[in-house]
Parts: C-alpha cells; structure tokens; sequence
C-alpha cells in the first residue's frame, strides 16, 4: 500500500510526471523555437531559455485584474497544469506505473482537453474584450481539431474493441495505425496552436488571447501546462503509433525520436505558413479533418 | 453576439497610436471608426516659430519612415518662393534618395503585413532584405533613417561611391523578384488572407479621396511623379503601376512592383548621375516674402506643402497636407462585412502613417 | 522561390544575426559623437542658430567665460551645426555613445581675454582660420589685430590709415 | 542568499520581456525597434520577446517625446507592468523631447511620467544601441537597481 502510493507520487512528480515531463517540455518548446529561428536565419534564443522564462514570471509580483476572483485567477492554470500532469502519471510509459484500467483512454481525452478548457474559461472571465474574443476562438477550434484527434485514438480502441489502455497498445501495428496517426498528427499543430491555427493567441489581433490579463506567476503556470501539453501530445502519439520494441531502453530511445518528429514537423509548418482566419481553420478541420476521422474509424471497424 | 470590439490606441497589430473602434457581430465587421490624434505635436506651430535650416530638420521628423520626402518638399517650396534652380545632380541624388525611401518604406510595410497575418518567416526575410536598403541609405547619409540630405537649393551630401550603391540595388531586385513577389503571389496561406479581403472599390476610392498606391490598387492611375513631375522623373522616365482587383493583394502587388519601378529608376539615375555643384554656395538663404505650394509623391501617397514667407527668416505658415490624412478614413469601407480577424491586415494594407496624419 | 525552398535554403546557409557586441561597422560619415574643440570655438552662435531642438547653448552668465552645453540627449544629429560651424571647432567622431543612465548635458568653457587696449572681454580668431585667409606664417600686423576686441580692431585701422593720409 | 533567488536573479537577466510604447514619436524609434527583431540583431538571440500586453512584459520601450493624449496611457500601462519592472527611453524624444521640445501639445520628455533607467542616445538611435539598453536594463532588473525617480531636465 504504501510502496503503491510512492509509486504513484514518484509518477506524479518525477516520471513521468512533472518534473521530467517539464524539463522534456522546456526543451520541446526550446527546439520549436530554436528550428523556426534557424529556418528564418537567424541564432534563436539559447537552450535554456524556456526554463528562465518560467522562473522569472513566478518571481513577478503578481496582479490580480479587476473584477475576477483570485480563486478562479490561480485556480485555472493549476488545473491546467494538475490535470495534465495526471494525463502524463497515467500513461504506460516505460518506467513508469501499470496502473491500467477499463476506460483510462477516456480519461485520458478527457483530461487532455482540460489546459484547453482551463483556457477558454480564463479567457472568458479575464472580463477583457480580447480574452472573451480569444476565448470564443479557442472554444471554436476545440470543436475542430478534436474530431481527428478523438476519432484517431477511437478507431485504435474499436480495432482493440476496448477503451483500456494495455488492451489498444497490445494490438499490432496495422493500416488503422497509419491512417489515424495521420489524423493525430493533422491534430497536432491546432492543439499546440502554432501556426497556422495559432487564432486564439494571435498577437496582432487580439493582444494575447485568453491570457490577456494573467501575469506572473498564474501566467507561468500557464506556460508550464502548455509545455506538459507538449509533452504529452508527444507521448500519447509516440505510445499509440510506434511500434514497442524488445527493451525498454530502445523503446524509450524510439519514442524520443517519434517526439522529436512531431516538434521538427509543427515547427516547419509554423515556419512555412501564414495564420488562417476561424473559419478557414474550421473549415480544413471540417473537411481534411473529418476525412481522416472517417477513413480511419471505417478502416478500423472493417478490419 | 454582439461586441465592441477596440484595437489600439496601443496595439501590437498598430505600429503607432491610432483607435479603430470596431462593431461586430461574432466574427464579422458591421462597422468601423477611426480615431486619430494620438501624436499631435504641433509641428505647423513649430514650424512657424522656427527658422528654415531648423525646420529642415522639424519637418523630417514629422514621420520617421518618409522622412527625405518632407524635407524634399519643404525645400522645394522655398525654392519655389526664392526662385532657385537645383542643380542636376542634386535632383539625380533627390531622386536616387526617394526612391530608396519608397523601397525600405514598402519593405517595411510587407514586413508588418506579413506580421499582422501571422506569418513570421515572410516577415523576417523581407526585414532582412529591407537591412540591405538601410545599410545603402546609412552609406550614403551617414544615418539609418533620418538622412537630412535636403536643404534648400540642392543637397547636402554627395553619393560618393555609386558603384557600391548600384551593386546593392541588384541584390535588393534579385530579392524582390526571386523571393517576396513569388512567395506573396503563391503562398497558399498568404491568398486566403489577401485575396478578396478588404475590398475598396474605384467608387469608393475616388469618393473617400484615397492616394498613392491605395488608388492605384484600385485602377485610379495617379501619381504625382508623372502627373506633376519633378526632381529627375522626367528625364528618368517614370513607368505608372496600377491593379484592378481593389483588394489587399492588389496593394500587395501595386507596391512589389512599384519597388521593382524605384530600383530601375535608382539604377538608371546612378549610371547617369550628372556632374556638378550639389548645391548654392550659401548655406543659409534667404527667402524673399511669397508663398508656394509644392507636391511630391511619399511612398504612400501624395504630400503637399504650402509655405509662406514674408521675408525673415522663420516662415509665416506651413501647411502640411500628408497621405494617410485621406487615406485612413478608407479603412472604413474596407472593413464593413469582412471577418474580425482580418481588421489587422485590412488596416495594416492601408499602410497608416499616424505620424504623419497626426503631425 | 517557393517557401519550402527558401525555407530549406534557410536552414541550409549560417545564421545572418550579429551578436549584441559585434557592431555593424560605421558608415565614413557616420553621424554621432559631437567634439566641440574648444580652442577653435569662438562663440559665434551659429551652431545655436541652426540646432532645431535647441540641444546646442551657451551661457553667458559668468565674467570671463562663455560655455558651449550641448545636451546629447536631446540632440538629432542631424550635422548642420558641423556643416555651417565657421571655424571648424565642431566636428563627428567615431565612438558613439550607446547608453547613458541620465539626462546631462557637457560643458565647455570658453576663457575670454581681456582687450589690451579697452579691457573689453574678447575671444581672439583661432590661428587656424586666421592661417587659412592669410596664410600661414601669419603676416605679424594681422596677429597683433587679431589680439584686440573687435572694436579696437576697427579703431587701430582707422588710426593706422589716418596715420598713412597725415603721415605722422 | 538562497539557490532559488540566484536562479531568479539569472533568468530575470536573461529573459526580459519587451512592450514598446509609442508616446508620439516619428516612428523613426519604431521602425528601428522592429529592425531589431530582424535576423541581423534577432531580438531573441538575448532571451527577449516582444510582447503584446504590458501585462506579461518586464520592460517598457518608451518612444516619442509624450504628447498630452498619450501621457496617461503612458501612466497606466506603466502602472499594469508588474514588478519588478524597467523602462527604456529610446531615442532623444523620451529624454528632452527633442525637436518637439516646447511644443504645446508635448510634455516634453517622458521624465514626468515615469521613473527612466536606461537612455538609448540617438535620432533614432542604431538597432544595436536599442538591442544593448534592453541588455542594461534586463541587468539593472537583476539586480534590483530599477525605478530610480530623475530629475527632469531644466530649460
């Protein structure tokens, strides 16, 4: 019992947990920024440069806006941030905890959605025109970018016929696994909101989006549940769509690499594309998205 | 859902204070209002407690990016009133230096474009081409943007090493043609925001008074270079760009070409430049009592100046007439029906000079 | 070009960017980093004259000198006061001053001398100019004239011709 | 002094967040701030960002010599910085107001309104010089030397 409860703690906390998953984050988010630096020409900001940013905004002193409860200001992004974290201590990582259940997938989606959730309602009770717009926008793209994403990881749990986790990842790799990692990863750049769906940040529009009015420290955790997102987007697609190899080690080494992929892959889409209006990006979603949902979700209920 | 929604007075999408007030309804524009004023600082009262070699130097401060084109065209009002004739080489380096102005102008105007519809790689490529035009205008006047090569009569600085210039320039269209114009006429993602987008049309344009390439992007051919020549045009001469299309894109083409039109006449000047005085050998004129009116294209259109003398050394009256003056207001027919995300770069493509309307 | 193009070829080439401490050489007439020289000023006010911002001063207030201010802050280095500056005092160096933590402006004194005919304070002519219209040794007549104030300057002329018609 | 404030101390340093505000300039300042973050001086090669909203920034570029409509803007979006925060005047305009001193519609000079740390000399100053007051002030942050009240100059 109590050996379980460390275990859980150390998943929570250290891995996959908060502590490497941040540092995986800061890096992931280093290298977006640094490969989009070096497509431009030019040096990019230093290797560390994710971490101080997070550090110098929790040591600003902080302002809590007008007319918005300090509970809902610190609150949002702590849920951010916990529930995304759990989303990381849940999955089957190597050396991490088997905890497997019946329905940790659904769990799994669900908590996923929550640093995007946590958004939109900052950005709404920000009580600035550029929040709600921000905020309005993000919940839009939400209800883009999760058909491909939903149906992507669905079609693998109908092929597995179950929404445990060890039962999808047991199934072997088969055209479901090409097709709806295809649709994961045309999810990816509007869950990351880079560019081209980077509409809800959009700084030339709408200042900064839903966070438009958070500063220091709650900022900082908004930052940080933004590079766990990263992360755990990383993880679940390198878990759900790369083959496990004999050892643990170069099963670890091969989802790295399936992780780097996806960074080199948004940020040569961020580099190489202008921003696309709401209703363009709905639009693609709606379309190239809703394709890829279908053909996966048939492929894997025929097979 | 209704909003009101207000961009600026300091905005990121806004390189200077101005207030747009938008009306929308969800997404969509219902209507615009425009707010200026916020960089008033009294130049014409300056102008008018100054003498003339100290409002050489106001007046290029009325805006930091057309610069040259103010001090060209207050100089070229006095020179109206004392009756000076400019000698030929200073009108080749006038012409040779407002033409640079026009390209790192319309450079930096497709930078902040390209800025304002997300696109960071384009705006970065086009910054660091517009490096190329402010190392070649730093050469010449010994600084990035204020050059004070005017004065009265001629001008202050020769253009000592043409060769480097003339070298610089190619660099600069090979850039301009090898990279901005194909990517901006091809990007996919760059077309879904311009093309169709904000939308003025020739009606509209004659009835809000609009100049510059903004009426030439919507099929008015005016120009004051070839309506009312001067400086070098004539002899240069100088080939009229305009579009049909009356949306962004078409702004967007009208000032890609145009630079490729500054860089032929830049050219063309430099291999020709005439020998000769650079200017009279006083350097503080006098200027006998009259007035005048001269005009010029800036890169955003055209300016007037009314001066009036009576004979002292700090004039009477200055008047300032600028572009964005007439076309601000434009936006307002621009935006009405157009999506909330689109304001930035329908008012960016207006190319809004809030220094220079404000003054 | 298409934008995958330039995009490879970005990536391809080094970075374009200097660091903060590699400067982007002077252009040869780079405009910052006004030297007054003291020794050639001869309070004229000409550089006061055509200073726009007004960045340019001179305090008359004390006996026996006159101070050039010039306030760095408040300068466009614009370059007329060097271009009409008569005597050559005022000129661009090369090192400019990247930052400054406070608003000051520097301070040049002029010594006056007295006439030593009248007393009256006075700034002799720099040699330097004088050796451009006269040449250079200074013809001694025109050395000893330049020792008095302008006043003097024009009695000790008209002394000196009235002296040639009368011929004492 | 304890590990999380020597850490606190470094990044402050080395990630200073930049808002610029025009107070009425030419745009001379402007268009040289937005050369800064070109490739050639790439802003973000220090760790800086330009940000959008005061809110999330550690230092103000102020430009422009503070025109009578733009002052209390200057005012409150100073006021919306959070601490520990500095101020950059670029230019001469913030400092004296330049060649809009004695204008009726210019305060002349920034000064009044706000506590100035770092001048950047220069009509507009060069990218390099804009690019090495942000690194002076993000020091002057990290070591907690910022907010100094000055004497506005006399006339």
């Amino acid at each position: 019992m109590i050996n379980g409860i460390a275990q859980g703690l150390t998943a929570y906390f250290v891995w996959p947990g908060l502590l490497v998953s941040a540092l995986l984050g800061w890096l992931f988010l280093w290298l977006s920024r640094k490969l989009v630096a070096r497509m431009q020409r030019r040096f990019g900001p230093p290797f560390y440069q994710p971490f101080f940013d997070f550090v110098k905004l929790l040591g600003k002193r902080s302002l809590v806006p007008a007319g918005m409860s300090p509970l809902l200001y610190y609150g949002l992004p702590l849920a951010a941030v916990i529930s995304i974290t759990l989303v990381l201590a849940v999955l089957p990582l190597p050396g991490g905890v088997r905890a497997s259940f019946t329905g940790d997938l659904i769990l799994v989606l669900y908590l996923m959605e929550m640093p995007a959730f946590c958004d939109v309602l900052a950005g709404f009770a920000s009580r600035s025109i550029y929040g709600q717009v921000g905020a309005s926008r993000e919940a839009a793209l939400i209800l883009g970018y999760s058909l491909p994403f939903i149906a992507s990881v669905s079609a693998l749990a109908i092929q597995a016929g179950s929404f445990r986790l060890e039962d999808v990842l047991a199934q072997p790799f088969s055209a479901v696994h090409v097709l709806a990692g295809l649709a994961f990863v045309l999810a990816v750049p509007a869950r990351l909101k880079s560019n081209p769906f980077s509409i809800p940040n959009a700084e030339q529009e709408i200042v900064a989006g839903p966070h438009v009015e958070y500063n220091g420290p709650a900022l900082a955790l908004f930052e940080l549940a933004h590079a766990l997102e990263f992360v755990a987007v990383a993880s679940l697609f390198a878990l759900l769509f790369v083959p496990r190899l004999p050892s643990a080690g170069l099963t670890l080494l091969a989802y790295l690499g399936a992780a780097l992929l996806l960074v080199v892959l948004t940020s040569l889409l961020a580099a190489a594309t202008a921003r696309l209006q709401i209703h363009r990006a709905f639009r693609f979603y709606w379309t190239w998205g809703a394709l890829a949902a279908a053909a996966c979700v048939v492929v894997a209920v025929i097979f | 859902m209704p909003y009101r929604i207000p961009i600026g007075p300091y905005h990121p999408a806004l390189e200077e204070p101005y207030k747009l007030n938008i009306q929308s309804k969800g997404e969509i524009v219902e209507d615009v209002s425009v707010e200026v004023g916020f960089v008033h600082r009294a130049i014409e009262l300056l102008a008018q407690r100054r003498n003339y070699v100290q409002d050489l130097v106001l007046v290029e401060r009325v805006c930091g990016i057309c610069s040259n084109i103010h001090t060209l065209t207050f100089s070229m009002a006095a020179e109206q009133i004392a009756s000076i004739r400019v000698p030929d080489r200073a009108r080749y380096i006038r012409t040779i230096m407002a033409e640079l102005e026009r390209l790192h102008s319309h450079l930096l105007w497709a930078g902040v474009g390209s800025e304002d519809i997300g696109f960071q790689t384009m705006f970065m490529e086009i910054y660091a081409l517009r490096e190329k035009v402010m190392d070649v205008l730093e050469i010449i006047s010994g600084n990035r943007v204020n050059y004070s090569m005017n004065c009265i009569g001629g001008v202050n600085r020769d253009i000592t090493d043409p060769d480097t210039v003339l070298a610089a320039v190619r660099e600069i269209r090979a850039g301009i043609e090898k990279t901005i114009i194909p990517i901006f006429t091809a990007n996919r993602t760059i077309l879904a925001r311009t093309r169709g987008v904000g939308v003025l049309s020739r009606e509209d344009a004659v009835a809000y008074g609009v100049v510059g390439p903004i009426a030439r992007a919507s099929g008015l051919a005016i120009d004051v270079r070839q309506d009312f020549s001067y400086a070098a045009y004539e002899e240069l001469g100088f080939k009229i760009v305009t579009q049909d299309t009356c949306d962004v894109m078409a702004r967007v083409v009208v000032r890609a070409l145009e630079m490729l039109e500054s860089c032929r006449l830049i050219e063309k000047a430099l291999l020709e430049l005439p020998g000769g005085p650079l200017r009279p050998s006083e350097l503080v004129t006098v200027i006998p009592a009259g007035e005048a009116v001269a005009r010029v294209e800036a890169p955003r259109g055209e300016v007037v100046y009314y001066l009036k003398s009576d004979g002292s050394d700090t004039p009477v009256r200055v008047k300032i007439r600028t572009p964005s003056d007439l076309n601000i207001p434009s936006v307002r027919a621009m935006a009405r029906g157009q999506a909330l995300g689109d304001m930035a770069i329908i008012q960016a493509s207006v190319d809004p000079c809030c220094s220079c309307t404000d003054r | 070009m298409g934008i995958w193009n330039l995009i490879r070829k970005n990536f391809l080439g080094s970075a374009r960017t200097r660091q903060p401490q590699d400067l982007v050489p002077l252009p040869g007439d780079y405009r910052a980093d006004l030297r007054h020289e003291t020794s050639l000023c001869t309070t004229c006010q000409t550089c006061a004259y055509v200073c726009s911002p007004g960045a340019i001063t001179f305090d008359r207030s004390l006996p026996g000198r006159v101070a050039w201010q010039y306030q760095m802050l408040g300068c466009t280095f614009c370059g007329r006061c060097v271009d009409n500056c008569p005597t050559g005092a005022l000129s661009f160096g090369k090192d400019p001053q990247l930052l400054a933590h406070a608003v000051e402006q520097t301070r040049h004194e002029i010594i006056t001398s007295a006439c030593p005919r009248c007393g009256a304070e006075m700034i002799a002519l720099p040699e330097v100019v004088l050796e451009k219209q006269y040449g250079s040794p200074l013809p001694a007549d025109i050395a000893e004239l330049n020792r008095l104030c302008p006043r003097c300057r024009k009695k000790s002329t008209s002394e000196a011709i009235k002296r040639g018609f009368t011929g004492t | 002094m304890g590990i999380f404030s020597s850490i606190l101390k470094r990044s402050r340093r080395r990630s200073p967040w930049v808002y610029v505000l025009n107070a009425g300039s030419c745009n001379g300042c402007d268009i040289e701030i937005g050369a800064v973050l070109s490739p050639r001086y790439d802003l973000e090669q220090i760790g800086a960002l330009r940000q959008g909203s005061p809110k999330h920034a550690d230092i103000l570029l102020i430009t422009g010599p503070l025109t009578l409509r733009s002052a209390e803007a200057v005012r409150s979006i100073y006021a919306q910085i959070p601490e520990p925060k500095a101020v950059v005047a670029v230019g001469s305009c913030p400092a004296t107001g330049n060649v809009f001193a004695g204008s009726p519609t210019v305060e002349g000079g920034v000064l009044n309104a706000v506590p100035v740390d770092v001048f950047v000399p220069g009509c507009p100053p060069r990218p390099q010089a804009i690019l090495a007051g942000v690194q002076e002030a993000a020091r002057l942050l990290a070591e907690g030397k910022t907010g100094r009240k000055q004497e506005a100059p006399h006339d």
